[in-house]
């Protein structure tokens, strides 16, 4: 894989057939649900899933009770016997879990749907319920001290010590090193978070709704781990978010415009770490999601010229604006370009990115949010509406094993 | 026989979740004031043992708080003969009492041998304070 | 299109087994690594061709890292379930759905040896659990000193041998005739010899009425199995094991060992409705099943399976596990003829590897002519199975 | 250029039965890699199989040169994003040994605007007043 990745010629022959995929437009997005994204929620997670999960069961015209599957990523807080106790869904018949935090955003769907596509279970809700904002924030730096005189694992023993502790100081390691080969400037890194502010603008739901920010404002903003500012960084959310996946069959007698799956790909290649990818030859650049690209397209049938709107999971800008690459909308090493003054990536572009604020102005969700903005790009219902939308892109997170899918009406 | 302790050694208490999981919080609330408070769904009057944010009957996420009479029946105990935990003497039973309101709830008797134990025995509560920060409902035989 | 149900869609092509220990004297990314190439030369697949990876979230470093291990370069799918073997569900549905070609379900966990040097804790998602929800209910238990699995169970037990009437001379049988097959079974380590019921009396009662002899000990291991669809199997070295069906089952108010809140706190919900998915995928039923491997992490849930997997009536099973010969091979319905995990400490996977081997006649403890195995997990919570059949 | 907060405890690397030869050299004041016999190649982090040729009793220890290229770095600049035991801003950067493989380290006796890519360095160690000993990279003559 890496040596395809190195040749830019991505081997089908070791692949299982398109034919043999079985999710493929068989299975469907058939409703979205999520709570108030805000700094501080006063509720727990489990009141928050509760809700989302709701609000997403009401969307699709579900009951509560057709409910048979549970998904979600680990880092979850929440426990699934308590999630059922409490929505009371007496039919469950398939859960699921997957590592690579959020690597895995789309991963929950691929396995959802393979549940679905199988017959393993009728409607599975996939969830994520976070209070990062005022409880327990991943990656933070001081949260480490608390309870950790030894380094987690083996692998965080290389590196924790160091005081290098936070998933944005890995992958500056690697992003630096992009924006060395490739001369890439901060001014450019910039427009990726202003185009997203701008689009979090129309969008009531987002954090920053009602804080608009200028390239000026990114660019005088302080600077968290060299190379990333303040505003290059995910914001921090309290909140949850749900969707319903089933057939495409059922989905005819259900409310909503189905988001048909068209493909979804799921991606692990060698030498894979949780942001620290330091030992492949070549890490400017990102060989899950080129990866994950490839297989997306293979099994749609489709290029990069095909999508019309793309929801790019990003932490951090730089992931954002390598993944652009990574896909094919612009060439290797030309993701600064691209982004330049924005309006590639604004709602007339050439591929509008993360219209509904993404994870830097919308809410870290995990993704979640980046998957039911994709789902309303489908319906037509995005408060940032892209014309025509026929395929709808969501990938998973950048520089750990990733995932995505291609959505389409 | 009550359950006896290693002064030396700190009794599990309940985790004080806070916002980290609301729910619990008027239990433990209410123990501390001596009474057995059950969650009760407003919609449709479902009692939820343990407290959850949604009746999983109707789907409300509105509830109120009631107070248990505190009477019920031994449903099941456990004698340990070796102590799991250093804070407990050895043997000692734990029980589950199945309260006249419906919900169950694992407890200690009071002035009971595990050896005389009955599924069936009719108890009611007692708060006992086992240390200087934790009051615990405790069962004894009714009457 | 998409298919209705599972049924046949994927077979069981190579197993790895690192010997069990006590002290196994690696790491848990060491025997992970050891296991699965154990099990890909088994099966006659390249490493290189690995293309799916599933494990149970709590055992073992994650697939990003044991890929990492093996140095697997193609992995389009990986995945971990939370309970019992029900990751095995994932790689059916990843072969079976076209997602990957070969995938491994590996299970690698250390517990006897302990945390110091011999675990490679590689999940984050440890760090989250010490809050996560899941630990509310215990504050309901533990100021009370109900504490530890024997406990929950023992809580349970007691109720179940009120309302059955069940007595210690009848549950003893479960692990005699665990012993006796683990007694000849050269990967099992906790018998040399098989016990009697005197033994089985006079061992200590440690959560009255759990005994020590009820609970499976802990264990050092590493199992993988390789799973892909019966078509490619066809071209590898092993006969294929046909995964019939599979499925999981959950129910209302469940929690691991604890589900005391329930109306019936002694029957298995979770377990019965996970059996009439198997049954009505699989389109058999208990009367087709040879061998069953069953959950004995603790001995009281093996005559509650019998139960609501169907294999006797209601109540019924005290008197079908009394005096072992049931359920010994020549019986009825031969439990664990490899001892259990009473007989080889406490690790889930086992019960697959034996299925396995019991269908291609490989077994230590051999049942003639086995076509169909069940296998269960998850009792007293969210449970699993499997029916493997030969093909 | 890591100072150390006094009062804060540095965390300590996670021994195993895979990485034990490593810490044990570093305790040593060594810098040792895992080291295939069988493909001469060097593998780092250290792991319990050859990614290659995926043998588990081929590996070795086999002692570094310590000298290598700065590859790439970040600079913590700000409190939220760091380790509470060093002052601010410190540098973790990544680097290029001769042998080929990169490994994380801190740096020593380099002020934050000389942190570039392509820097010579070469790896010296220092005994922690905790006890621990720890392995940083200093400037070398090209």
């Amino acid at each position: 894989m890496l040596q395809e990745y190195m040749d830019r010629k991505y081997r089908t022959d070791n692949k299982p057939s398109v034919e043999a995929n079985l999710i493929k437009n068989n299975v469907a997005i058939v409703g979205i649900g999520q709570t108030q994204y805000t700094k501080n929620s006063g509720r727990d997670e489990l009141d928050l899933a509760c809700e989302a999960i709701q609000n997403a069961v009401d969307d699709a015209g579900l009951k509560m009770s057709d409910i048979d599957g549970f998904d979600t990523f680990i880092l979850d807080r929440l426990s699934l016997p308590m999630l059922i106790n409490s929505l009371g869904t007496p039919n469950v018949r398939f859960s699921c879990e997957v590592s690579g935090g959020g690597g895995a955003g789309c991963a929950v769907a691929v396995h959802a749907a393979a549940a679905v596509a199988t017959g393993q279970a009728d409607y599975v809700c996939c969830y994520r319920s976070l209070n990062e904002a005022s409880g327990h924030r991943y990656g933070r730096g001081d949260d480490f001290i608390e309870y950790m005189p030894v380094a987690l694992t083996p692998n965080y023993g290389y590196i924790w010590p160091l005081g290098f502790v936070t998933p944005l100081g890995w992958a500056g390691v690697w992003g630096r090193r992009w924006m060395h080969e490739f001369n890439i400037t901060r001014e450019q890194l910039g427009w990726w978070p202003v185009v997203l502010r701008e689009y979090a603008q129309n969008n009531p739901e987002a954090t920053y709704f009602g804080r608009p920010m200028t390239h000026e404002d990114y660019m005088e903003s302080p600077m968290i781990v060299d190379p990333l500012k303040l505003h290059d960084c995910c914001v921090n959310t309290d909140g949850a978010a749900a969707y319903i996946i089933t057939t495409v069959e059922r989905a005819k007698d259900l409310k909503q415009t189905p988001a048909i799956i068209a493909a979804s790909a799921q991606c692990c290649p060698i030498e894979q770490e949780i942001q620290t990818i330091y030992q492949r030859p070549s890490i400017s650049g990102l060989v899950e999601t080129w990866y994950v690209g490839q297989e997306l397209y293979r099994v749609a049938e489709c290029g990069p010229d095909d999508i019309d709107v793309a929801q790019l999971y990003d932490p951090y800008s730089i992931g954002g604006i390598i993944q652009l690459e990574e896909l094919g909308f612009c060439e290797r090493g030309e993701g600064g370009k691209f982004v330049e003054g924005g309006d590639n990536i604004r709602i007339d572009g050439k591929i509008p990115c993360n219209t509904a604020g993404g994870l830097l102005s919308e809410a870290y969700l995990h993704g979640w949010n980046l998957v039911i903005e994709g789902v309303r790009q489908i319906r037509g219902t995005s408060y940032n509406q892209v014309k025509d939308v026929e395929l709808s892109m969501v990938t998973g997170g950048p520089g750990v094993a990733s995932s995505g899918i291609i959505l389409r009406r | 026989m009550t359950v006896e302790y290693n002064p030396d050694q700190k009794i599990p208490h309940p985790a004080m979740w806070g916002v980290l999981y609301k729910s619990s919080t008027p239990f433990w609330e209410g123990v501390k004031n001596k009474k057995i408070m059950l969650q009760k769904c407003k919609s449709c009057g479902n009692l939820l043992n343990p407290p959850r944010p949604m009746c999983p009957k109707c789907q409300s996420q509105e509830n109120e708080w009631i107070t248990a009479k505190g009477t019920g029946k031994i449903y099941s105990w456990v004698t340990f003969n070796e102590a799991p935990h250093p804070a407990f003497k050895a043997p000692y039973a734990a029980v589950l009492v199945e309260l006249d309101e419906g919900p169950r709830i694992v407890s200690n008797m009071v002035d009971v041998k595990p050896e005389d134990l009955e599924i069936g025995m009719a108890v009611e509560v007692t708060f006992e304070d086992v240390a200087e920060d934790l009051t615990l409902p405790k069962f004894r035989k009714a009457g | 299109m998409a298919i209705d149900s599972i049924k046949d869609k994927a077979a069981i092509v190579g197993i790895g087994v690192v010997d069990f220990s006590t002290d196994i004297g690696r790491t848990e990314w060491y025997t992970a690594c050891q296991a699965i190439k154990l099990a890909a030369e088994e099966a006659g697949v390249n490493i290189d061709d690995i293309d799916g990876m599933v494990k149970s979230v709590d055992d073992g470093p994650d697939p990003t890292y044991t890929g990492k291990g093996l140095g697997i370069d193609n992995l389009l799918y990986h995945s971990e379930n939370h309970w019992g073997t029900s990751a095995m569900m994932n790689a059916v549905h990843a072969v079976a759905g076209g997602l990957c070609n070969y995938c491994v379900y590996y299970q690698t966990a250390h517990r006897a040896s302990g945390p110091e040097k011999c675990i490679s804790d590689f999940l984050v998602a440890r760090e989250f659990r010490d809050d996560s929800l899941d630990m509310v209910r215990y504050d309901y238990f533990s100021p009370f000193g109900l504490i530890g699995e024997p406990g929950y169970v023992a809580m349970m037990y007691r109720r179940y041998m009120h309302e059955t009437g069940i007595k210690p001379e009848q549950l003893g049988w479960v692990p005699i005739v665990a012993s006796e097959n683990a007694a000849r079974n050269t990967n099992a380590i906790f018998f040399d010899k098989s016990i009697t019921i005197d033994d089985y009396m006079q061992s200590k009662l440690i959560a009255d009425p759990i005994r020590e002899l009820d609970c499976a000990p802990k264990v050092d291991g590493s199992i993988a199995i390789v799973i892909t669809t019966p078509e490619r199997a066809k071209a590898l070295k092993q006969e294929p094991v046909i995964i019939n069906s599979v499925a999981s089952g959950y129910a209302l108010e469940g929690q691991n060992y604890t589900s005391y809140t329930r109306d019936v706190i002694t029957d298995l919900p979770e377990m019965e409705n996970m059996a009439k998915e198997l049954y009505r995928v699989g389109g058999m039923g208990p009367k087709d099943i040879k061998v069953a491997m069953l959950d004995d992490t603790f001995a009281p849930y093996v005559p509650m399976q019998l139960e609501a997997l169907g294999f006797c009536g209601k109540g019924e099973a005290p008197a079908f596990i009394e005096g072992g010969d049931k359920i010994r091979v020549g019986g009825q319905l031969p439990v664990n003829p490899d001892g259990g995990e009473i007989g080889q400490g406490r690790f889930i996977t086992t019960r697959i590897v034996e299925a396995v081997r019991q269908i291609r006649g490989t077994s230590t403890n051999q049942v003639a002519n086995t076509d169909t195995v069940l296998v269960a997990s998850g009792a007293g919570g969210p449970a699993d199975g499997m029916i493997c059949r030969k093909e | 250029m890591v100072k150390l907060i006094e009062g804060i405890p540095i965390m300590r690397p996670y021994i195993d039965l895979d990485n034990q030869g490593y810490w044990d050299a570093v305790k040593n004041h060594k810098l040792v890699l895992q080291y295939c016999t069988k493909c001469n190649r060097f593998i780092h982090p250290p792991r319990p199989m050859c990614p290659t040729c995926r043998s588990q009793d081929t590996m070795e220890w086999k002692e570094s040169s310590g000298k290598g290229i700065l590859y790439s770095y970040v600079m913590f600049t700000s409190p939220k994003m760091a380790y509470p035991a060093y002052e601010l801003p410190y540098a973790v950067v990544l680097v290029e040994l001769e042998e080929g493989v990169r490994i994380v380290t801190n740096t020593h006796e380099i002020e934050p605007d000389e942190v570039q890519i392509g820097l010579p360095v070469e790896v010296m160690f220092e005994d922690l007043p905790d006890g621990q000993t720890v392995y940083r990279f200093k400037k070398r003559e090209a």
